[in-house]
C-alpha cells in the first residue's frame, strides 16, 4: 500500500478523537445519570474505531454514509465536528441534530452523514436509496453502509444486498463484527463463521477483514470503492472487531474476561502507533502531541455542549414538516 | 374538462410532474411489464425509460427504504406497494424512517417522498388483500395521508402530493380504478388539506372518503326527497381540513362519518372526537361512525358485502340520525 | 397481599403459567442471557431451561412469524419484542398471519400467542424507541389489546393473556418496570375484558392507560379539594369493557381519556366516539382527549417532557372541563 | 430409486387431478366473471404439479405444509378433498375454509395442510413454527414450506433460513422457481443463478432440481426429509419449472411463446406417463382410466360446490375468536 502520510496522520488523529470522544461521552452520560439526569441509550464504539477510520478516511465529503446506533465513530471519521456531537448527546440546542436526535440520530448531511438509526438493519434499504442517487445522477460519488453482526440477520440485510448487487449500486456495506448483539454471541445469531461469505449467494464480492487492523480496513475499503466508483456494484466488508463496553451503558455486561484481554491485546490503537513508529512515520512525541491536541479538543467540545442551551419547549413542533 | 378514468388520471398526473421535473422517478413491482397491477402506469416505461420507471424484484423493504434513501439526496420519488394490506412488510421504512428523519435530524433532511398504494375490499380477494389502513398512517406524525375519490381529485392531488417536500401516503382503491370523471383539460392541481363539498345539504353531514363518497352520494341521492344530505370528502386526512367540516356540522348539527376501514379505531373515530371538541354545542345528536366489520374481510361474496359499508346501510344510519 | 415490582409481578405470572402448562415457552432476543430489556425474564432460563427458554438471532420477522406458527400447531407461545417501535419490522406475522389465520381458516386454527412488549416515552430514548402503538393493533380484528397500568394487573391480566386462546398484544411501559405495587399472595387471574375503578369520583371520568393511569390518579388526587373525580383503567383496549366507561359517564356526564400516544388517531378517540354514541344525552361538556404530541418523540428532555401529558397537564384538562 | 408400485401410481393420480383441478377452476372462473361474479384472484398451478406431488406423496399425514398463494397442488398432494376444496373456491359454506378463506387460503389443519398465503414470504416464518413444535415435541414430523422465485427475494426468506439453520429446524423450504414474478423474469430478481446456491450462506444443503421431473423432486426432497427426520436440519431445494397460464387470471400474459412452448415441450404429466410405460408400471390403458376416474371425480367436486350454498351473511362474525 501506498499511502500519503498526512492521510496516516489523520487516521491516528481519527482513531484518537474517536476514544477520547467516547471516554469523555460515557463520563458526562454519567455525571448526568448521577445527578437525575438520564441521556438515554449511550452506545460506545471503544475497540472499533479501525473500522470506521480505515473506512472513512479517504472518503470524499460528497461521499455518503449510513451510521448505526453505535455511530459516533462514523460521524467523527466522516468529518463531523465533535463539539456539535457532544452538545446533541446532552440534548443541546446546539447540538449536531438540534437535541432532536441525540446519540444514535446523528445527522449532517452537507457531510455526507445520513444519520445513525436505532433500528437495526434499517439503513442497509436507505444506503440503496442514496447509491441509487448517485446512479441516477451519473456521479461517481459512493455510499458507504455500517451495520452490526446482530443487524445482519435482519431481512433487509437480503433485501438490500439483492438489490444492490442486481442494480450494481455503488454501495460498500461494512458489517462490524463485534462478536455480539447486546448479549448474543455471533454463534447464537448464525450457523456459518463469516457473513461475508454471504455475498456469493449475491454475486457480489465478501471480504472478511481484521477489524482492528486499521491499514487492513482502508486497503479493503478502497478496493471496494473503486469497484463502486467504477460502476461495478457493492461489495461486503465484513470487519471481525470487539467493543470494549457493554451494548449500552445501562445494560449489564457478562462477557468472558479472557476474551476481553485477549480482545484488547489486539487494540487497534497501540498497533497502529507501533506501525508508525516502526515506519518511521511519526515518532513518539509527535503521537503524544497529537493525542495531547485531540484530548483538548474533546475536553473544549464538552464545555461548549455543557454551556450550550437546552432547546425551548416551545420550539418542540418545529422541524416536523418541510 | 374531458372524462377520463381514475386510473388515467392518475397516469396524467405522473406523466405531467415527471416531465416537468427529472428528479421524479418511479419504482415498484411489475411497473414496466404491467404498468402496475391497476395498470395506472401502463407506457410510462415506454415514454420515460428504464431509468425513471423501475421494476424491482418483489422486495418492498428494500425499494421503500431505497425511495426514502433517494429522497433525502436529493431525488423524488414515486413509489408504489401493489396491495396496502402489504405495507406490513415494509412499514419501518415508512413509519420509523421517512415519517421521522426530517424531525430527528432537526430539520436537516428533507423528503420528498410518494408512496401509492391501493386499498379496499369488494373484490372477494379476501383478508390480505382487502384492507384499508389510512388510520395506521394518520396516527403516524411526519407522514401526510391523501386519500382521493374522484378522477379530478386523484389528478390534482397526485400532482401535490409529488410536489409536496414531505412523505405522502397516496391511498387509491381498488373499484375506483375503472370509474369515470370529469377533469379540467388544462393543468391544475389540488392543495393538500382541502375538503370538498361533493353535495351540499341543510340536514346532516355525511363525512365519506374514497369508495364511500360515491356510496354516501348515492345515499344522499336516494333519500332526496326526505333529507337534506351534505357530502363532505376531506380528500387528505393529514392535513385534515376541520374548517370546512366544522362549517358543515354547524350547519347541519349532525354527523356521520362513513369508511371502508373498520370502525374500531378508525380515522372516522378521530373525526368524531373533533367536530365533538369543537362544535359540541351545534350537535343536535350524537355523531356515528359507519364503517367496516370489526372482522379480517371474508372472501364470500355474501360475507364480504355484509362487511363494506353500502348504500342501503348508509341510508339507514342517515334516517337513524335525522329521525 | 405482598409488595411486588412490575417487572417481578410479569416474571411470576410467566413462572406460573410455565409450570402449569408445558406447551407454554418463551421467545426473544437477549432473554437468555439478559431476562430481556426489562429483565423481567430474569432467572427463567436457568429454571425451565433452554428449549422453553429461547433466545433468538436478531430477527423479529422470524421469531413472531415462528411463535405463530408454533401457536397453530399446539404450543403457547410467549414472544417478547424488545420495543413496540420494532413491530415495523414484523408486523406482517402479526397482522396478517396471526389475527387473520384463525377466520380466514374457517375457525379450523387456534392461535394462543402473547406478544410482549413495552412502549412509551420518558428516558429520552428518541423518536424510534419511544413509541406508543396500540392503536394500530386495537384497529385489526383478531387481536385483543392489553396494557396492564400496575403489578397486580400486569400479572392478572399476562396469565389470562397466555391461557387464552387468540393472539394477544401485551404493552408494558418502560417507566413501569420498576414501580411497585401489591399483589395477592395466592394465586389469581384477571380476565380480559374487565375494567376498573382505579379511583371512584362523581364529577369527571378521566379513562387513561398504561402509565397515564398514575399520572391521571395523581392529578386526581391533588384535585381532590375542588372535584372528585373517577379515574377508570379499561386494562384492556380489546375486548373494551364498555359498560363500566359507559356507567361512570353517565354518572359523571364528563369524559377524559389520557394517552401517551399521539393523540391524532389514537385509541381515546375510539372511547370518545363509542361513549359519544351511546352516552350522548349524559354528556354535559364535550368529551376531550389528551394524548401525546403528533410528533416523532424528540430526544432533548425539555421537548419529551412537552410531548408527553403529565400531571399539570391533566390537572389543567380537568378543571377546563369541569368549568 | 426404489419406489413402490403404488406410490408411483399415487403420483400419476396426483399429477392428473391437480392438471383437472386447474382447468375445471379456470372455467368456473371464467363462468361466474361472465355471470357478473368475480371470483377473487385464482393463480393456476398446471404446469408446475410434478414439484407438489413429488414433495407430498411421501409425507406422512402428521407432516405439515405451508402453501402458497398458487396452492391448490400443495392443498391435493397433501390430500385435501377436491370437493372441498372447490366448493371454497366458489366461496361457499362446505368449503375447505367454509368460503371465508377463498383460492389462497385453504386449510386443514388435521391433514397437516396450514394454509395457503396471500402475503409473499410470510410462509417461511411460519414453516419455522411449525417445525420448532415437532422439534419441542420429540416428535420427528417434518414441515415443507413453498414459496416461489420472487418470494424468496422478501427478508423473511434469509431469516427463516438462517434460524432453521441455526436451530437445526426440521424444515424443507421449497423454492418452485416458475421463472416469474407476476410479470417480473428471475433475472430482473436475481442477479445470480440459483436461488439453491444461497444455501451455502446459512451452512445448509441447497439443491437444485428439475421441476418437471416428478421423481427428481421426489428423491431430493425424500432426502432433505430424511435428513430433517434425522435432525440434521433444514434443507434448501430449488424446482426450475414453469406455469402454463398467466399469474392469475386477470392479469395479460406477455411471455415468450417460443420459451412457453418449449416448457411445454417438458410437461410433467406425459413425461412422467412415458416413464411408467417404459418400466412396464402402468399400461396406457391404466393411465387412461385413471385420467377418467380423475375427471369424474373433478366434475363431482364442481357440482358439489355448485350445489353448495352461500354462507348466511349473519354468521359472518363467526370464527374470529376461539
Ligand atoms: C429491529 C430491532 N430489533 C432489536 C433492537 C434492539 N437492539 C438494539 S442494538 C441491538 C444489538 C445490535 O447488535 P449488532 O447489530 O451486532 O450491533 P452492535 O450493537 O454489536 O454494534 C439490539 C438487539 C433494535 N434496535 N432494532
Ligand atoms: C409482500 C407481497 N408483495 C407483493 C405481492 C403481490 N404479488 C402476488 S403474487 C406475486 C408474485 C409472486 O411470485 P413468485 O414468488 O415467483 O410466485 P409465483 O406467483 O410465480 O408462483 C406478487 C408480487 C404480495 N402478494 N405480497
Ligand atoms: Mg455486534
Ligand atoms: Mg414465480
Amino acid at each position: 500500500m501506498d499511502i500519503q502520510r498526512d492521510t496516516l496522520v489523520e487516521m491516528l488523529r481519527l482513531l484518537y478523537t474517536i476514544r477520547a470522544f467516547e471516554h469523555k461521552a460515557r463520563q458526562l452520560y454519567e455525571e448526568n445519570r448521577l445527578a437525575g439526569n438520564f441521556l438515554g441509550a449511550l452506545h460506545s464504539y471503544e475497540g472499533e474505531e479501525a473500522v470506521a477510520v480505515g473506512a472513512c478516511v479517504d472518503l470524499r465529503k460528497d461521499d455518503r454514509i449510513l451510521s448505526t446506533h453505535r455511530g459516533h465513530g462514523h460521524c467523527i471519521a466522516k468529518g463531523a465536528d465533535v463539539k456539535l456531537m457532544m452538545a446533541e448527546l446532552l440534548g443541546k440546542e446546539t447540538g449536531i441534530s438540534k437535541g432532536r436526535g441525540g446519540s444514535m440520530h446523528m445527522f449532517s448531511p452537507e457531510l455526507g452523514l445520513l444519520g445513525g438509526n436505532g433500528i437495526m438493519g434499517a439503513g442497509l434499504p436507505l444506503a440503496l436509496g442514496s447509491a441509487f442517487t448517485a446512479q441516477y445522477r451519473g456521479t461517481d460519488q459512493v455510499t458507504v453502509c455500517f451495520f452490526g453482526d446482530g443487524s445482519s440477520c435482519q431481512g433487509t440485510f437480503h433485501e438490500s444486498l439483492n438489490l444492490a448487487s442486481l442494480w450494481k449500486l455503488p454501495v460498500i456495506y461494512i458489517c462490524e463484527n463485534n462478536q455480539y448483539a447486546v448479549t448474543t454471541p455471533v454463534a447464537e445469531s448464525f450457523p456459518v463463521p463469516n457473513i461475508a461469505d454471504r455475498a456469493a449467494g449475491y454475486g457480489c464480492p465478501g471480504v472478511v477483514v481484521d477489524g482492528n487492523d486499521v491499514l487492513a480496513v482502508y486497503e479493503a475499503v478502497g478496493e471496494a470503492v473503486g469497484r463502486a466508483r467504477a460502476g461495478n456494484g457493492p461489495t461486503l466488508i465484513e470487519c471481525k472487531t470487539y467493543r470494549y463496553q457493554p451494548h449500552c451503558m445501562v445494560i449489564p455486561d457478562r462477557r468472558d474476561t479472557a476474551e476481553m484481554e485477549e480482545w484488547q491485546e489486539r487494540d487497534p490503537i497501540p498497533r497502529f502507533e507501533q506501525y508508525l513508529l516502526d515506519q518511521h512515520i511519526t515518532s513518539e512525541a509527535e503521537q503524544m502531541q497529537l493525542r495531547q491536541q485531540v484530548n483538548e479538543a474533546i475536553e473544549a467540545a464538552a464545555a461548549f455542549a455543557q454551556v450550550s442551551s437546552l432547546p425551548d419547549p416551545d420550539t418542540v413542533a418545529e422541524y416536523l414538516w418541510a | 374538462m374531458k372524462e377520463v378514468t381514475y386510473a388515467r388520471a392518475l397516469q396524467e398526473a405522473l406523466t405531467e410532474e415527471m416531465e416537468r421535473d427529472e428528479a421524479v422517478f418511479l419504482i415498484g413491482e411489475d411497473i414496466v411489464n404491467l404498468g402496475g397491477v391497476s395498470g395506472a402506469l401502463k407506457g410510462l416505461a415506454a415514454r420515460f425509460g428504464a431509468q425513471r420507471v423501475r421494476q424491482t424484484p418483489l422486495s418492498e423493504a428494500a425499494f421503500v427504504g431505497l425511495s426514502v434513501g433517494a429522497a433525502i439526496t436529493g431525488l423524488r420519488p414515486v413509489a408504489e406497494i401493489m396491495y396496502v394490506d402489504f405495507v406490513t412488510v415494509c412499514l419501518d421504512q415508512i413509519i420509523n424512517q421517512a415519517a421521522k428523519l426530517r424531525y430527528m435530524s432537526g430539520g436537516q433532511l428533507t423528503i420528498p417522498l410518494v408512496i401509492r398504494s391501493q386499498g379496499g375490499g369488494g373484490t372477494s380477494e379476501a383478508a390480505q388483500h382487502s384492507q384499508s389502513l389510512e388510520a395506521w398512517f394518520a396516527h403516524t406524525p411526519g407522514l401526510k395521508v391523501v386519500m382521493p375519490a374522484t378522477a379530478a381529485d386523484a389528478k390534482g392531488l397526485l400532482k401535490s402530493a409529488i410536489r409536496d417536500d414531505n412523505p405522502v401516503i397516496f391511498l387509491e382503491h381498488k373499484l375506483l380504478y375503472a370509474t369515470k370523471g370529469e377533469i379540467p383539460e388544462e393543468e391544475y392541481v389540488i392543495p393538500l388539506g382541502q375538503a370538498e363539498v361533493k353535495r351540499p345539504g341543510e340536514d346532516i353531514t355525511v363525512v365519506a372518503t374514497s369508495l364511500m363518497v360515491h356510496k354516501a352520494l348515492a345515499a344522499a341521492e336516494s333519500l332526496a326527497d326526505e333529507v337534506s344530505v351534505e357530502v363532505v370528502d376531506p380528500r387528505t386526512l393529514v392535513p385534515l381540513d376541520m374548517n370546512c367540516i366544522k362549517a358543515s356540522v354547524q350547519k347541519t348539527g349532525r354527523l356521520l362519518v362513513v369508511q371502508e376501514a373498520c370502525t374500531r379505531g378508525g380515522f372516522g373515530s378521530d373525526i368524531v372526537r373533533r367536530v365533538t371538541e369543537e362544535c359540541f354545542a351545534s350537535l343536535v345528536t350524537a355523531p356515528q361512525v359507519l364503517g367496516g366489520a370489526n372482522l379480517p374481510m371474508p372472501f364470500s361474496r355474501p360475507l364480504e358485502t355484509a362487511c363494506i359499508p353500502r348504500e342501503e346501510t348508509i341510508t339507514a344510519a342517515i334516517r337513524s340520525l335525522v329521525s
